[in-house]
């Protein structure tokens, strides 16, 4: 019988997936895709404690995180777009003109 | 009349009135700052005639809640011991203006700066507020470290930051202990206040007392400065403009004594009797240690800043002496060092007017074209030597006396001093005024004008009248000292002619038995 | 099922909302109507501007009363209309000092007000925020509309890299964030501070180590807004490359913000368990006010000079939360109004000496300055000795305050170490008073086009740093009621 | 008459305030007789207050004058009074009469030297300040006229500042004397620890009371605190070397201060103090014995000197030498007795030496003198009386008080004292007679265009010099043993202790009635034989001089740089405590070690900034992970941290 800790595990390995593609890939649309890929972590963590707690707070914070994730993914597409339109390319090892 | 608030405040309102000159009419400008100043100083000498000399507890004293969600009052007031040092200060402002009459550059600002400098100074000494006396403390340093910093010679930058650094990094531990004192005495009345005099009636404990006593003599210290801490004073002094040292060796330098009397004395008697050897250590070293150095200097600013050092180490040993002697002592020597060491720097601001150098090598035989200032420099001289006679032997006698009374070991050190002084002074006069003139431009010098006459002449007549009859003085610290040393656990005795008998208040400080003398 | 009723809901509560959202789209639209006579004019800065005096205005109204709506989701009480204050005040002064600057720069787009007038809707909703729900969506909505404001400056290749590195690391950030709300909702089975607080304290205390991790997450994700040490690495980089007026707001607002939510969940929620989070704060607070003192001291660009010491402000401030007593709070609030003025003051005068391009904005251009441009010279060295805590100015009454709540609960060291650090932050604050006047000019002036807005912008910000360093006791009484709601 | 004392003080310190400050604008002639009349006036009142004090009966000759009350501070208490006691007038008659003449003199001698109105504004001053010191009634008042002395001998030593040698012995002298007052002060305040007052009535009063018993630890270490303020400005062994070099200055300054007056000040404190000498005998031991080995190590310097004034110097150190052995044996009365006389004839050998430098334009060096006898007759007889009566020839003064001490030496002291005052005395006639013989005797060695305007010195000089060799001859009569004046006169003061007629009762039973009289025959018989040497030396065999040096040339070196007192002081002391505070002080500890370690912070905390910001890498990458770390960092610590 699938409990609410598996649901939890499973969240938080999804949750360290994501987190290590942040940290380990170059490219910035990738990155953006491993930060989604934290937020649905978090989502599925949300609906199953939901479940479990049986109330309907969990369910309606989940709409939330879409929507705003949804938004993110406008605005920071855009952004990767400016910043590839002007300097030909998407690597962030690339982009460190400002340091110490 | 709220007399005390007007001196501290109206220099302020003189700036109003200079920022809304134009900068080019440069005399217009020099002649209301120094007005300024004559009104402050003439208004603060009724603080003088209707001082009551018996009374101990403070006068003229006003308050005004300022800060009433954290029990900080305006509170002002003065008593014996802050009395001078507030004359000191309008006297001294005056006479630094008129010394600065050359000044060129960014007039405008200078004059702002150094009525700025004045209101900080004076509510230093007046403010009876804790809050209000660090307000006061930090806000003297900004127009300080602007005049060494612009106004200043060549390594002015490094002596400015080096000087708002130093005293600042003292300043914000005692910043620590304030508002540790502050909630000790909401613990223990139940009511939120900065008030001094509430402060003055609290109990703690000696492990309190020595943690406060640190943080607080820390900053003091610096300020003094006392030995370990001094070597900001010959930067800020060779680089500071005249006016600018003067000040600064003709009062900045008292508030570190003024705060070990004021603050550090009577807040924490029992730390403090642990800390007399620290302290009296501390002060015989840089008496000893001010004196040699400043023997070997090359240039007359530096040898006179190092003199300031070995001075003020008189007057710590002097207060940490914990008897009558030593502490009147000890405050007149803080007008006296404000005198002499004030004449000093403005004779080495005439001569570097006439010359452009502070080297002592490149002067020599000046007493032949300039006789007047001779006599003058010889005066001053010999007044921070101590020659009896002058100021300087009252206040520096009375110091030794209450050290011997105290610990005869440390006042047998001292009294070395006074060769001490002699040698470094007067080797420096006679290299710059005997001798016959080997340099081409000294044969051609002048004798001091009109203006510097009207400087030096008010600063020797002082040093003769503290000389000759110091009991103008003395007589008005009496009942504050007497209360100082109640509060502070020190050998209190009244002056004989209020003599009734010697009180001696424990803990008892091993005052010498009559036949027997500790070594 | 009960039929959902319409959640009763006071109109007052979310009016200054309102109006700020109303206003963003009307600049919208006038943006697309106007003429380019108009936007020469910069008809949109004074209608924002309207925008933002109208919903201060309301805000003011309803001081005294403490109102839940949105099924105690949403307060209105003192504690955030004090924060709705600094949120206007800060916007108000953004616009000012931005209008001359955006025309300088050619980003003269009406988006540019409006993205201004949304992100200050975030900062309100995070303030007014009863659960973390709102906070979060407030969180979110704020740090959008800032990611495109960093990146305004499409052109130029700093202001993309800057509005990318905060982008890729604020969501990174809220993604932690999310996962410490969703384990406190999963160990509390509540998302409102309240209701945990009632958990807690049946329980007794944070026993459960998922609660704990949870509020652990919440400190990460605040802690990266706030800008304190392990997660400030954004913060020079963001502030270098974003526009000089969008760095001000942004050194600003999302600060005050970010310290809203964090007294508001530690206090409400977690105020009871002090212990738990005191010691991972006060570690924080020390690495944060000591990297950014020691860092601040080696730079040579005035920008990422301010940036550090927007970072070790930020760490007196955590000294304030470390606090967490009836001066601390209050502390933390009068300090943030104090910043305020001093940070956006200091940053008007950047703009305004940074000619055109910003290329004046080493250290060393401003040599000299003291006797060309008297009036800025005296201006920039009262925010630089504000910030250095010298008294009669703001920022002492500000440290002071938070020294005192320090001290009262204890933490000696906590203080001690904070007093070190001003004395270091001296140093470089000064040196900017000592190039000013103490050297000379290295290259001939160039003639400044200072326009009156932020000439207004500066005097207002040198008046509130005066004011509340001579006369802080009326703004210290209304900050000490803002925080009674709290407990 | 008594209440005129303050007048006294008051009339040279008008003359020296008018010289000073409009001395410029007067006439050289209204200066010079402004000074002198000022000091003449007091020495007229100072003669009224002497009658005054003869007509009370001897126990209360003692008259306080209170001024106003100068520091006050506690139980301190330091009144401006002054006090008239018979030592006290004896001293104010020596000063003022000598200075009176020796302001006479000065018109003549400093006529032609510009700094006129400055000289006689010292002048003035010094006398002043030389009465305030015998008048005070207290320890701190007589120690400002003992500083104003030191201050008024450091100006006119340094008169001619061009001349380095002469501001140099100026500062030296200030210096030295500064390090005896160190003593001084140091005294007075344990006096004040243990009497709890500074008024000499007060504390001779307590301590003639017996509250002390004689050899007190706190009674010594005061008399031997002040003893070394006595040594210093009494120019006694281990801090005389300040006065050789004194006479850089004018002559009659020399005469004035570094012969009668401001040296005795040291032998009348002691006088003054007779009291707590002589309640600790080990202290007198220690005056008794320096007196007599500087008496003997200045005389003995005094024999190869070859510049005219350094001689008399070093004889005056000797004689000074003398007076201290007096009161180092209990004959205060004696010792002052000496004082007096040797004021007078010290004084006429000094201005005698002027006017033969004046005659000589300014000449100093002996070998360029001799046979002046005929051109300076007047000067060449008074300094013949003055050589006599400090060789010690009966009637002359110099006799009487000279065989007293050494009559007391034997008597009180012993033997040893005798004999090293006796050997002195014996140099002492030698070495004065020398240089008589040399300067006025012999063939005159001055070169030719000196010769022309040799002159005998004015009137005014002339007349002073016969009126001191007056004095030097009848001044003995004063103290003739048996029926001396000056000991009854003086007898309150010193309690009995320094009474003469009484010791001449003790040696009648101890060694026979005679043996005063026996003394006086060997001390004549000592002074005949030094200048019946002198005379073999110098006129009979002029080339032996030459040939003794010769054969003795390791000790006649050793005597001509006076032992090489001078280098090894500056070798241990001076040039020791320069380099030290040069290197080690002030470069090191100030430079290096305190500057160095405020600037090293400094650069630390800058050098940490440094580094810590190399964390800023620019890279993404590399934010992202730190915030990983600080993540794991706070959860870590959430969850166990507790």
């Amino acid at each position: 019988m699938i409990t609410i800790t598996h649901y939890l595990v499973l969240s938080a390995i999804l949750f360290t997936v994501g987190v290590t593609g942040v940290l380990i890939r170059r490219n910035a649309i990738i990155i953006f895709m491993c930060i989604e890929l934290m937020l649905n972590a978090v989502n599925l963590s949300f609906v199953a404690c939901a479940h479990y707690l049986n109330s309907m707070q969990g369910q309606l914070f989940v709409f939330f995180t879409m929507t705003v994730a949804a938004a993110e993914a406008a605005v920071g597409l855009a952004i990767i777009v400016a910043v590839f339109r002007n300097k030909e390319t998407v690597n962030i090892d690339d982009i460190n003109i400002m340091k110490w | 009349m709220p007399i005390l608030s007007l001196i501290t405040f109206l220099p302020v309102i003189g700036v109003f009135f200079i920022l809304s000159m134009d900068s080019r009419r440069g005399e217009l400008i020099r002649i209301t700052t120094l007005l300024v100043s004559i009104v402050v100083f003439v208004l603060s000498l009724p603080l003088y005639f209707n001082f009551d000399p018996r009374g101990h507890e403070m006068q003229f004293v006003e308050k005004l809640p300022w800060i009433p969600s954290f029990g900080i009052h305006y509170h002002v007031g003065i008593d014996g011991i802050s009395l001078f040092l507030i004359l000191l200060t309008t006297f001294i402002t005056p006479i630094a203006i008129l010394a600065s009459w050359h000044i060129t550059k960014h007039l405008k600002e200078y004059m702002i700066a150094m009525l700025v400098l004045e209101t900080g100074m004076i509510g230093v000494f007046i403010s009876l507020d804790l809050f209000l006396f660090y307000v006061f403390w930090e806000l003297m340093l900004i127009p300080m470290y602007l005049l060494i910093g612009i106004w200043g010679g060549p390594r002015r930058i490094y002596a400015a930051i080096k000087f708002f650094i130093y005293t600042m990094s003292g300043s914000v531990f005692m910043l620590l202990a304030i508002i540790a004192l502050y909630f000790l005495n909401h613990r223990a009345t139940g009511e939120y206040t900065f008030n001094l005099l509430e402060f003055y009636r609290l109990e703690l404990s000696f492990a309190v007392q020595f943690w406060l006593f640190l943080a607080f003599a820390f900053a003091f210290a610096i300020k003094v400065p006392m030995f370990p801490f001094h070597t900001w004073l010959p930067d800020a002094h060779v680089e500071a403009p005249t006016a600018g040292s003067v000040i600064l060796a003709g009062v900045l330098l008292k508030m570190g004594t003024y705060g070990f009397v004021r603050f550090c004395l009577p807040l924490f008697p029992a730390a403090s009797h642990v800390f007399i050897p620290v302290v009296s250590w501390m002060a015989i070293v840089g008496i000893i240690y001010g004196a040699l150095v400043s023997m070997v200097q090359d240039d007359l600013k530096k040898l006179v800043a190092y003199s300031s050092v070995s001075h003020l180490g008189f007057v710590m040993l002097g207060i940490f002496a914990f008897n009558i002697q030593g502490i009147e002592g000890g405050i007149t020597q803080m007008i006296n060092h404000g005198l002499s060491t004030g004449a000093l720097f403005l004779v080495v601001g005439m001569l570097y007017e006439r010359r452009h150098t502070r080297m002592i090598a490149d002067f020599g035989g000046l007493t032949k074209r300039m006789p007047v200032f001779a006599t003058l420099f010889l005066i001053v001289t010999l007044s921070s030597i101590g020659l009896p006679g002058l100021n300087g032997f009252v206040g520096e006698f009375l110091i030794l006396l209450g050290a011997f009374k105290s610990r005869i070991l440390y006042a047998s050190i001292a009294t070395s001093g006074i060769i001490l002084a002699a040698v470094y002074m007067l080797w420096m006069f006679q290299r710059v005024m005997f001798h016959e003139i080997i340099h081409e431009e000294n044969k051609t010098l002048k004798d001091i004008n009109k203006r510097e006459f009207a400087i030096l002449l008010p600063l020797v007549l002082i040093i003769f009248w503290i000389g000759i009859y110091p009991n103008s003085f003395l007589r008005k610290m009496d009942a504050s000292v007497n209360h100082l040393l109640k509060q502070a656990g020190g050998e209190v005795q009244t002056a004989s002619h209020l003599q009734t008998q010697n009180v001696p208040v424990t803990p008892q400080i091993d005052i010498v038995s009559e036949t027997e003398t500790a070594w | 099922m009960t039929p959902a009723s319409i959640m009763t809901f006071n109109i007052l509560s979310i009016l200054p909302i309102l109006i700020l959202s109303g206003f963003g789209m009307i600049v919208l639209f006038v943006d697309i109507f106007s003429s380019r006579r108009w936007r020469e004019k910069n008809l949109l800065a004074y209608v924002s501007l309207l925008g933002v005096i109208l919903a201060a205005i309301f805000a003011r109204s309803s001081t005294g009363t403490t109102l839940f709506s949105f099924n105690e989701t949403f307060t209105i009480d003192n504690y955030s209309l004090f924060f709705n204050f600094i949120f206007l005040l800060s916007t108000g002064l953004t616009i000012l000092i931005s209008h001359s600057y955006i025309r300088r720069e050619e980003i003269n787009h009406g988006e540019y007000y409006a993205l201004i007038l949304f992100s200050t809707i975030g900062m309100m909703l995070m303030a007014a925020g009863a659960d973390l729900l709102n906070i979060y969506i407030g969180l979110e909505v704020m740090s959008v509309s800032i990611y495109i404001l960093t990146g305004f400056k499409r052109s130029k290749l700093i202001s993309n890299e800057a509005s990318l590195k905060y982008f890729l690391l604020g969501a990174f950030a809220t993604g932690f964030l999310l996962y410490g709300i969703s384990l406190i909702y999963g160990s509390t089975g509540t998302i409102n501070l309240k209701q945990v607080a009632g958990f807690i304290a049946s329980k007794g205390g944070i026993s459960d180590p998922v609660l704990l991790m949870g509020m652990g997450l919440i400190i990460v994700g605040l802690g990266f807004k706030v800008a304190s040490v392990p997660f400030h690495t954004w913060v020079p980089d963001v502030y270098e490359g974003a526009p000089t007026a969008i760095t001000a707001f942004m050194s600003v607002g999302p600060k005050a913000a970010g310290f809203a939510a964090f007294l508001r969940i530690f206090m409400t929620a977690f105020g009871s368990t002090h212990g738990e989070w005191q010691k991972i704060i006060s570690i924080l607070a020390i690495l944060t006010m000591t990297t950014g003192n020691v860092i601040a001291i080696a730079q040579t660009n005035i920008k990422r000079m301010l940036a550090y010491s927007s970072i070790a402000h930020a760490g007196y401030l955590l000294i304030a939360l470390v606090a967490a007593n009836n001066i601390g709070v209050p502390g933390t609030l009068f300090y943030l109004l104090a910043y305020t003025f001093m940070n956006i003051g200091a940053f008007a005068i950047v703009i305004v000496l940074s000619r055109k391009g910003d290329e004046c904005i080493q250290i060393n251009d401003y040599a000299g300055l003291g006797f060309k441009h008297p009036f800025l010279a005296i201006a920039m060295t009262l925010f630089m000795l504000s910030m250095a805590g010298v008294p009669p100015m703001a920022g002492f009454v500000g440290k002071f305050y938070i020294f005192s709540a320090a001290i009262k609960s204890g933490y000696i060291g906590l203080a001690i170490i904070g007093v070190i650090n001003s004395v270091i932050s001296v140093y470089y604050y000064l040196r900017i008073t000592v190039i000013m006047y103490m050297k000379e000019p290295a290259r001939e002036f160039t003639p400044l086009t200072i326009s009156p807005l932020i000439v207004a912008a500066i005097v207002i910000s040198m008046v509130g740093t005066l004011h509340l360093g001579i006369f802080p006791s009326k703004v210290m009484e209304i900050a000490q009621q803002a925080t009674l709601i709290l407990k | 008459m008594l209440n005129l004392v303050s007048l006294i003080l008051l009339f040279p310190l008008i003359g020296s305030a008018i010289n000073g400050l409009a001395g410029k604008r007067l006439r050289k002639e209204t200066v010079g007789y402004l000074a002198c009349g000022a000091v003449g006036l007091s020495f007229f009142v100072s003669i009224l207050v002497f009658c005054g004090l003869l007509l009370l009966p001897p126990e209360e000759r003692l008259f306080e004058k209170r001024l106003f009350s100068w520091i006050e501070s506690g139980s301190f208490r330091s009144l401006a009074a002054l006090q008239v006691d018979p030592l006290s007038t004896l001293m104010i008659l020596t000063v003022s009469g000598v200075g009176f003449l020796i302001h006479i003199y000065s018109i003549g001698y400093m006529h032609h030297d510009k700094g006129y109105h400055r000289y006689f504004c010292y002048l003035n001053l010094f006398t002043f300040s030389m009465l305030l010191l015998v008048l005070s009634n207290n320890f701190l008042l007589m120690f400002i006229g003992w500083e104003a002395v030191g201050l008024c001998s450091y100006l006119l030593i340094g008169f001619w500042f061009e001349k380095k040698s002469a501001s140099d012995a100026a500062k030296k002298a200030f210096v030295v004397n500064r390090i005896g007052d160190f003593g001084f002060a140091l005294g007075i305040m344990l006096i004040f620890l243990n009497f709890h007052s500074i008024d000499f009535t007060e504390i001779f009063s307590a301590a003639s009371h017996g509250n002390f018993e004689t050899g007190n630890f706190a009674i010594t270490m005061i008399t031997l605190l002040l003893f070394m303020g006595a040594t210093g400005k009494s120019a006694q062994i281990p801090l005389y070397t300040w006065l050789p070099d004194a006479m850089e200055g004018p002559t009659p300054v020399s005469a004035l201060i570094h012969a009668a007056t401001m040296v005795t000040a040291g032998v009348y404190m002691i006088a003054r103090c007779n009291v707590l000498y002589t309640l600790s005998p080990f202290t007198m031991t220690v005056v008794a014995s320096i007196g007599a080995a500087t008496a003997l190590f200045a005389a003995s310097i005094g024999l190869v000197q070859n510049d005219i004034k350094r001689v008399l110097a070093y004889s005056t150190i000797s004689q000074l030498g003398y007076m201290f052995l007096a009161c180092g044996v209990g004959a205060f009365t004696a010792g002052v007795f000496h004082l007096m006389t040797h004021a007078f004839f010290k004084a006429l050998l000094f201005l005698g030496s002027g006017s033969v430098i004046h005659a000589l334009s300014g000449e100093q060096d002996m070998r360029k003198m001799g046979g002046l006898k005929s051109h300076i007759p007047t000067t060449y007889k008074t300094f013949l009386i003055g050589t006599i009566a400090i060789a010690g020839i009966p009637p002359f003064a110099g006799f009487f008080s000279k065989d007293e001490i050494l009559l007391e030496a034997l008597i009180r002291g012993n033997f040893i004292y005798w004999s090293i005052g006796a050997i002195a005395a014996l140099l002492t006639a030698f070495y004065m007679f020398r240089l008589l013989f040399i300067t006025f005797h012999g063939e005159s060695r001055v070169d030719h265009h000196v010769m022309e305007h040799i002159h005998e010195s004015p009137k005014n000089m002339t007349l002073p010099l016969t009126t001191l060799a007056g004095l030097s001859f009848a001044g003995g009569f004063v103290g003739i043993p048996g029926a001396s004046a000056i000991n009854h006169f003086l007898s309150p003061v010193f309690g009995g202790h320094g009474h003469a007629e009484i010791s001449g009762a003790e040696t009648a039973e101890h060694h026979g009635a005679g043996l005063p009289y026996l003394m006086m025959v060997i001390s004549t018989a000592i002074a005949i034989a030094g200048i019946f040497l002198a005379y073999q030396m110098y006129v009979k065999k002029p080339g032996l001089p030459k040939r003794l040096a010769e054969r003795f040339r390791f000790i006649h070196k050793l005597l001509l740089n006076k032992y090489y007192v001078d280098e090894i002081y500056d070798a241990v002391f001076v040039n020791q405590i320069k380099k030290i505070s040069t290197q080690i002080l002030w470069k090191g500890v100030d430079v290096r070690v305190i500057d160095g370690s405020v600037n090293g912070i400094a650069r630390l905390v800058g050098g940490i900034g440094n580094i810590f910001r190399l964390l800023q890498t620019g890279y993404i990458r590399n934010y992202a992970f730190y915030i990983v770390i600080g993540c794991i960092f706070i959860v870590v610590l959430a969850v166990f941290g507790r």
